[in-house]
């Protein structure tokens, strides 16, 4: 079994060496085969774990110690797998749309000359991702927490002639690391604390400690703060919108549907330390309510196809983080997993609408596209018709889940909540008809050139389709009569979290519940409508007419709030002068003045005393008879 | 025996190289020797292994009466530098056939010397024997960056040169002073100097001696300016020796010499100096932020980096100290591969100012992943040699002084910073006059890169054995602390 | 004793073989006579024995020391072939006179008696008058001469008033006498008339050691003697002296401290300071050793000021280390003076090209001067501080150790001239033997720097 | 020789004293060569006497010899600063010591 298990991150690896070695050597056609390939069968490996876990009479969590890694002072962090339903969720996520993607990719890098490149890249990314949800300790998740991030910076620069990408690839890359920094010291602390990495040791002994106390929130801040950095909350979110940079199967796969959770799994892979810091939790809510909020809003005015997805991904994201903050694990999970698949979805979509276009992306150039690209336009339906919580999509099961806790939790922040869901529905709506609906706006881009994409890269959209508005049923509320396999399956996990849980929730009538159900899935409705009256008929040169009366916030809203000019005033820019201005003063006027400064003071002195070597007798003989009296008056007469 | 034979036979070697005329003997002659070095030093290490962590001592008395002995020997941190250093030389040996060097008997005889002296400093279990092959270093070094250096190379070498032998001569006093502060009869065996008897006031100036000694060498801020400089002066090879292996001598020197017998002043200044390479970290890391000449570029980031060894070094708990261990290691392997590609691109483009330099990587695919990995191994990705060092330090900071860490940690945002910097400015976007005709690199010149990084993954991936050695050798040190 | 006479005997041979116009016997003549002389002294060795009422101590030290300085003799004897090549006159009267000042050196160096002492002394002196000015027609000869009798006889004025003094508060020349003197007063402090005579003495024996505020003839003299015969001074001559002022201490004030060695200590200091601050500006090498020959002078005093039962050995090495390491650079000097005209460091510079085994040689010599491990110099530089800091002379220690770090400024320049900058393209004619001798003196430098036991052990 | 004991000791020390200190006096003022030999000829006697002095009054003929001693090497080294001085004047026609200034620094 340990072999098998093991196979599954190590498959991804194994294909991205050969692609990366014989980069050049390798045919197109091999490579398609093979960088799919491996991830198809450790997806089916994947579903062998499940079914062994589930066989397995009464389920339990297994480890597997596969090597040594770090050992120091009795102290040790090996290469440890842990195979829980929670490990299980995300490798079936991650494989499952990973092959998806991976497939979909055939079609749209097949004229890129980085075709080997992209699939390598691919696979390692894979590989990293499955180590980071696989891992038994924190130092093993930190390994695939940091190396997601490489991919991703790999991935984003990946049409490396562009500067601009290489920025946006570099940006990403720092500000991660600015989360990692937070994440190694949460590791740190919980090592000084607990004396150990391995999960299971680590919530064991920290169940017996006093919620609230100030390691306890301490560390969990500072594990945050990593997923801040991975999931792109406020504040360090602005990578992501930058991150579109890289092709559109990396934004679906590492941007939306995979990486970017990777926070969410690890506040929910340590709900047990987070239940026992109120404080902290506190904070998550805070955090995710304002990003959630201020995302919203950018999306609205966005007229970038692929900046408008990654908008609503952050405040996706943003979802999910309120539900742990009120303590809704399953809920979390449950959004992350239908996220990643309408979310890839509609990024794979947008893909293709970019194919069409060949490489545009304003949605303002676009409009009318559903006759040229029915498959696309159903599929990005589904999609939107998914993400804006309309039932019986999946959409609607998740975020309803969430809705009814985050209720429970607090009236205040269920109206925020229910406001971005409202914006939501209205930017995808907004992108939907943009995109679709209307008639063809794209000037430099004749209309007949525009073609359906191949089947390579529908099929995958039809797939996701489907899982899209189906996978919803796997965890139907109770309150609709569902018995929630999700949460069945994930509550071992969370058992203890939910036991310690600190989140009172205050109990709400059933009749209240389906009031708020109807009363959300109504203002959706009435968002779509509002959404189609203003996008949906117009023309191009209505578009741009009422440009003039623009309040205050939209003006901030499309410019994002200045918050990436706002960074760049306050870190960027003072870092660079910081740096020029020390190697200026500090090191070469000041340090090395000095200690050029002896050196040239003894030379002065030197040639200052040399000038008493007169070359006169008469000088010598008396500069020694002052030495013999000096000498002899201090020895004899004192 | 063998630790003798590592260091009697490059002398013999050297001594012999100077007569050799012809240039192909030569540089074939300083191969072998670097590599049959390699090979024996891979042998102490089995027979480390095998019999159970023996020292391989050799012993002779040298000046009886003055209570210096010849005494070698090999425990985990001398085992450790011994392998890095037969490594290293042996790679920039072959890594230096790739240009021609003018007079290279004499060249490389001076290298294969420094070699003798290096392995001496790292083998030493005697005092005045350490200061003896620390300073024997020195000649080589100077005269490899001096004659074959770059421009107004006399000036910075001569300030190079008196530099560090004022901090050593510091040294050479404390050394002295100790042995008359050893338990009768006198010596400078490794174990009296520890065993010494100085009042708490003597400390701390023995202690201050060494600091500066070794501070100077390594070079911790704000004792660095000689090293930029003479970095960018000095030929490649020379720059390698002096990145890769003579800065680890002051860090060797801290954690041999300088730890066990002043530790109670770490104790009682409570991390005061820690602070100096702490600041060095965020100092040279910004300064390394803004550099143009790709040498003087990474002369910095090694600051920045052997700060970071320094600070774990006095942190004066296991991890951290282990932690220095191996990231002196890495380091070493890390600065010699950024070297050698800084080589090859200059070899082609005539030019470091990265002002100059991009695109490269369209047209020279291996010499960019080459690259790429190296620098991962720089900033410290895990499954690289540079995280488990580093992880290792910032932990055993972490247990010291919380706050130390959280600044030591800034290196992990930094060294990205500077280092995606650098590797976009050089390596990506398009190629522009100067960089239009590169080649990518021939197998020849690969095959220092490939050891280079199989190295960087090893240690980043398994680096059990290095973990041991490393362990094995400050487990005595942190044993006379406690 | 029969080392002394026969370097006497020796001497007047060459006078006439002089007489004889047997040019070409003359060097091989004093090269045996110096070879049976050394021998004789070595045959010397552990044999204490006091001749003429104590009026001679012949006893290790001694012997040691005298075997020193007749080595560097005949190394320098070694190089006068090739410095006197252009010379065509029989050359008898100044090897005659070196000879003599040699013996003048050995008489110092066995002395039992303040009698003994001033003769040596003056044997030695004047025969070094003569010598400065041996080179009649150059004006800095004669101007060296001048300066050297009149500061010289100036000087031995006040040694010998001291010696007077001595004399008259103890009522005895001799030193074992005067060592009772000492010990029965030293309690109740020694009355200030033996006191003056004491520090006359050293001040005397300074000049001759060439320390501050007394070091002033130094460069001006070196300078314009004839380098070969420079090179003699700034070895034998200084080795004579240092040794005599220990000897002095050693045997009158034998297990007893603190009456000079604050003075000297005081003396060395400066002397350190001045010599090495000072040597960092000078253009030429020859005026450049002076100074670094100052600077050693005050290293040696470490010896005196840390005064105990090692020190002599110590001062043994590091004269025998110093002298070598000299006089290399003087062999080499010779040549480069000969081959360009001057000795600016412009005329070295390149010389590594073409001559590979005199560049080495210099560099080694200047290495060992600076005191870089693993040479002859560290090893006497270590012997010195290590009985200074024994003793407790830590401030001392520490300024001699900013000395050295300041010498490498000037010790470097000629290195840097030979092997950094630019080629001159003139080759420097050195026979086959010539060259043999310069690497004997490097492998002896190389060598004491790897066995110091050979001789650290002696006495 | 009770004329020499007839005079206390310490007379004859500070007169010697001075009669050198005169000697060094001149030494100092005077820029003449010759005038300086004299003046350290002055030196020497004015040690001579005292040295005679010193051996008659601890009846030991040691001092005497030594004063004998002094006497030749004075005269040799007299000797040879005349030659000297001679020299000098051959080659700058005078024997100022200030003239003699090419050597310094």
């Amino acid at each position: 079994m340990t072999i098998l298990i093991s196979l599954i991150p190590f498959l991804p690896l194994f294909g991205f060496i050969i692609l990366g070695l014989g980069c050049r050597s390798i045919p197109k056609r091999v490579a398609s085969f093979l960088g799919p390939g491996t991830i198809i069968s450790s997806f089916i490996l994947s579903i062998i774990a499940l079914s062994d876990y589930l066989a397995s009479g009464i389920p339990h969590p297994t480890s597997f110690h596969l090597a040594p890694w770090l050992s120091f002072g009795g102290f040790s962090a090996g290469f440890d797998f842990l195979i829980d339903p929670l490990s299980i969720l995300m490798m079936l996520i991650i494989t499952g749309v990973g092959f998806i993607i991976h497939v979909y990719s055939i079609g749209y890098m097949s004229h890129d000359e980085g075709f080997n490149r992209f699939f390598a890249y691919m696979n390692l990314f894979i590989f990293f991702m499955l180590i980071l949800v696989m891992g038994a300790n924190y130092v093993v998740m930190f390994i695939g927490w940091e190396g997601v991030g490489l991919c991703s910076y790999l991935l984003i620069g990946f049409w490396f002639k562009n500067q601009q990408f290489n920025n946006a690839a570099k940006k990403a890359f720092i500000m991660n690391r600015i989360g990692d920094l937070g994440f190694l010291l949460g590791i740190f602390l919980i090592f000084t604390n607990f004396k150990s990495f391995n999960y299971v040791n680590v919530f064991d002994l920290a169940k017996t400690m006093a919620p609230g106390s100030g390691t306890m929130i301490a560390i969990t801040l500072l594990l945050f703060i990593g997923a801040v950095g991975k999931s792109a909350q406020i504040p360090l979110y602005t990578w992501l919108p930058d991150a579109m940079a890289g092709p559109t199967p990396v934004s679906a796969l590492i941007h939306a549907a995979t990486m970017v959770t990777a926070g969410v799994y690890m506040v929910a892979r340590s709900s047990v330390l987070y239940v026992l810091a109120p404080a902290t939790m506190e904070v998550i809510g805070l955090a995710s309510l304002a990003t959630m909020f201020l995302a919203a809003a950018i999306a609205i005015f966005q007229n970038d196809i692929k900046k408008v997805l990654a908008y609503s991904t952050i405040s996706q994201l943003g979802y999910m983080f309120l539900a742990l903050s009120v303590g809704a694990f399953t809920g979390a999970m449950f959004h992350l997993m239908t996220h990643a698949f309408f979310k890839a979805l509609l990024f794979l979509g947008a893909g293709s609408v970019i194919h069409a276009m060949e490489g545009e992306q304003d949605i303002r150039k676009m409009g009318g596209l559903k006759n040229a690209l029915p498959k696309t336009y159903w599929t990005f339906l589904v999609g939107t018709l998914a993400i804006a919580g309309l039932p019986p999509l999946s959409g609607f099961f998740s975020k309803d889940e969430i809705l009814a806790h985050v209720f429970s939790a607090g009236q205040s922040m269920w109206i925020i909540t229910v406001a971005v869901t409202m914006m939501t529905a209205f930017y995808m709506f907004r992108l939907l008809f943009l995109t679709f609906y209307g008639n063809y706006r794209g000037n430099n881009h004749p209309q007949s050139r525009l073609h359906e994409s191949p089947s390579v890269m529908t099929v995958p959209l039809m797939v996701l389709a489907f899982l899209a508005a189906i996978c919803g049923f796997l965890n139907i509320p109770e309150l609709m009569g569902g018995k929630g396999i999700l949460k069945e399956f994930l509550a071992p996990v969370f058992a203890d979290a939910v036991k310690l849980s600190q989140v009172q929730h205050l109990l709400v009538p059933e009749r209240r519940e389906w009031f708020n159900i109807v009363l959300v899935i109504f203002l959706v409705l009435l968002m779509a409508f509002r959404a189609y009256r203003r996008f949906g008929l117009r023309d191009a040169g209505h578009e741009m007419r009422d440009a003039g009366s623009k309040s205050v916030f939209i003006r901030l809203a499309e410019k994002k709030f200045y918050v990436d000019e706002m960074y760049d005033t306050v870190f960027v820019k003072p870092v660079l002068k910081l740096s020029e201005g020390l190697h200026r003063f500090v090191e070469i006027k000041f340090i090395d003045r000095i200690v050029d400064g002896t050196g040239n003071t003894i030379i002065k002195f030197s040639n200052i005393i040399r000038y008493i070597q007169a070359g006169n007798v008469g000088v010598y003989l008396f500069f020694m008879i002052i030495g013999i009296i000096l000498i002899l008056f201090f020895n004899i007469i004192l | 025996m063998l630790t003798l034979i590592l260091i009697v036979l490059p002398l013999l070697v050297s001594i012999s190289l100077f007569f050799v005329r012809n240039e192909r003997w030569a540089r074939n002659l300083a191969l072998t020797t670097a590599l049959v070095e390699f090979g024996i030093s891979i042998a102490a290490l089995v027979q480390y292994f095998l019999y159970c962590h023996c020292q391989l001592l050799f012993r002779f008395e040298w000046l009886a009466n003055y209570g210096i002995s010849l005494k070698f020997g090999m425990d985990g941190l001398s085992m450790l530098m011994t392998l890095l250093t037969t490594f290293l030389v042996s790679i920039i040996i072959f890594s230096s056939f790739t240009q021609k060097v003018a007079r290279s008997s004499t060249f490389y005889s001076l290298i294969i010397l420094m070699q003798a002296g290096l392995v001496g400093v790292f083998t030493a279990f005697d005092g005045m024997v350490f200061y003896i092959f620390w300073e024997l270093t020195l000649i080589p070094a100077y005269f490899i960056a001096a004659y074959w250096g770059g421009e107004n190379r006399i000036r910075i070498t001569l300030k190079f040169f008196a530099y560090t032998f004022s901090g050593s001569l510091l040294m050479l006093v404390a050394i002295i002073f100790l042995y008359f502060r050893t338990p009768l009869p006198h010596s400078f065996d490794h174990i009296w100097l520890y065993a010494n008897n100085l009042n708490p006031a003597e400390q701390v100036w023995i202690f201050l001696a060494f600091f500066i000694a070794f501070a100077i060498k390594v070079p911790v801020f704000p004792f660095h300016t000689w090293q930029p400089d003479t970095y960018v002066t000095a030929p490649y090879s020379g720059s390698m020796l002096l990145g890769g292996l003579m800065s680890k001598m002051g860090l060797f020197g801290m954690i041999r010499w300088m730890i066990p017998i002043t530790y109670p002043v770490l104790n009682r200044t409570d991390g005061l100096f820690i602070i100096f390479p702490l600041v060095g970290i965020v100092y040279a890391s910004l300064i390394a932020i803004r550099q143009d000449d790709l040498k003087r570029f990474v002369a910095y980031t090694s600051i920045a980096h052997l700060g970071l060894v320094a600070a774990g070094a006095m942190a004066l708990n296991s991890q951290a100290m282990q932690g220095a261990m191996i990231q002196m290691v890495s380091h070493g392997i890390n600065i010699v591969g950024l070297f050698i590609i800084i080589q090859y691109i200059e070899a082609r483009t005539k030019t470091t100012s990265i002002r100059e330099l991009g695109g490269i990587a369209l047209k020279a695919p291996r010499l960019a992943v080459c690259f790429m990995i190296i620098l991962l191994g720089s900033v410290a990705l895990p499954l690289t040699n540079g995280f488990v060092g580093e992880f290792l330090i910032l932990l055993g900071l972490f247990k010291y002084y919380w706050l130390y860490e959280a600044d030591a940690g800034l290196t992990i945002i930094f060294s990205a910073v500077y280092m995606l910097r650098k590797y976009q400015r050089v390596m990506l976007g398009n190629t522009n006059t100067v960089t239009e005709s590169f080649t990518d690199l021939s197998f020849k010149e690969m095959i220092p890169l490939v050891a280079i990084l199989i190295m960087v993954l090893w240690i980043g991936i398994a680096p059990g054995m290095f973990m041991q050695l490393a362990e094995n050798g400050v487990g005595q040190i942190i044993g006379i602390i406690r | 004793m029969n080392s002394i006479i026969s370097l006497s005997v020796l001497g007047v041979l060459v006078l006439f073989l002089g007489i004889l116009k047997k040019k070409t016997w003359l060097l091989p003549l004093i090269l045996l006579g110096l070879v049976v002389s050394l021998v004789m002294t070595i045959l010397h060795w552990n044999m204490n024995r006091s001749l003429f009422h104590n009026m001679l101590i012949i006893d290790n030290p001694g012997v040691a020391f005298s075997a020193v300085m007749i080595f560097s003799t005949f190394l320098i004897f070694m190089f006068a072939a090739q410095y006197y090549r252009k010379v065509t006159r029989p050359l008898d009267d100044i090897y005659a006179v070196m000879i003599f000042a040699l013996v003048g050196a050995v008489l110092m160096s066995y002395f039992g008696n303040l009698i003994m002492l001033f003769i040596g002394i003056e044997t030695l002196s004047i025969a070094l008058y003569v010598l400065a000015g041996s080179h009649k027609e150059a004006i800095t000869s004669n101007e060296a001469t001048l300066k050297y009798f009149l500061l010289g006889s100036f000087l031995s004025g006040f040694l010998l008033f001291g010696i007077a003094l001595l004399y008259g508060s103890s009522g005895s020349f001799d030193l074992y006498a005067i060592h009772a003197y000492v010990v029965q007063h030293i309690h109740q402090g020694l009355p200030p008339m033996f006191k003056a005579g004491l520090f006359l003495l050293i001040i005397g024996l300074s000049f001759k050691i060439a320390i501050a505020p007394f070091h002033f003839w130094a460069p001006d003299v070196y300078e314009g003697t004839p380098t070969l015969l420079t090179a003699f001074m700034a070895t034998v001559v200084k080795t004579a002296s240092v040794f005599a002022m220990y000897r002095f201490f050693s045997i009158t004030f034998f297990g007893i401290h603190g009456v000079w060695e604050m003075t000297i200590a005081i003396l060395a200091g400066i002397t350190i300071v001045i010599g090495n601050v000072t040597g960092l500006y000078q253009p030429n090498l020859k005026r450049m050793l002076a100074y670094s020959s100052i600077s050693h002078s005050g290293y040696m005093m470490l010896a005196m000021v840390a005064f105990s039962g090692s020190t002599a050995n110590a001062l043994l090495f590091y004269s025998v280390s110093y002298s070598i390491a000299t006089i290399a650079a003087f062999a080499i000097l010779i040549l480069v003076r000969e081959a360009r005209g001057n000795d600016y460091f412009g005329s070295f510079n390149g010389l590594s090209r073409n001559n590979h085994i005199e560049a080495f040689t210099l560099a080694v010599a200047m290495l060992s001067l600076t005191g870089i491990p693993p040479l002859a110099g560290f090893i006497g530089k270590y012997f010195l501080f290590a009985a200074a800091i024994e003793q407790g002379w830590l401030w001392l220690v520490i300024i001699a150790i900013a000395g050295s770090a300041i010498s490498v400024g000037y010790y470097f320049k000629p290195i840097i001239a030979m092997y950094f900058r630019e080629d001159q393209g003139t080759i420097l004619q050195s026979d086959k033997t010539y060259k043999v001798h310069i690497l004997v003196l490097t492998i002896l430098i190389l060598l004491l720097g790897v066995m110091p036991f050979l001789i650290s052990g002696l006495i | 020789m009770n004329a020499v004991n007839s005079i206390p000791i310490s007379y004859y020390l500070m007169f010697c004293s001075m009669l050198f200190s005169i000697g060094v006096i001149g030494v100092l003022i005077k820029r003449n060569a010759l005038m300086i030999l004299m003046s350290i000829e002055l030196m020497i006697n004015s040690i001579n006497l005292l040295l005679a002095a010193f051996s008659a009054y601890s009846n030991d003929p040691a001092g005497q010899i030594f004063v004998f001693f002094i006497m030749v090497v004075a005269a040799a080294e007299v000797a040879i600063g005349l030659a000297i001085i001679v020299l000098i004047y051959k080659t700058t026609h005078s024997i100022d010591i200030d003239v003699l200034n090419k050597l310094k620094w």
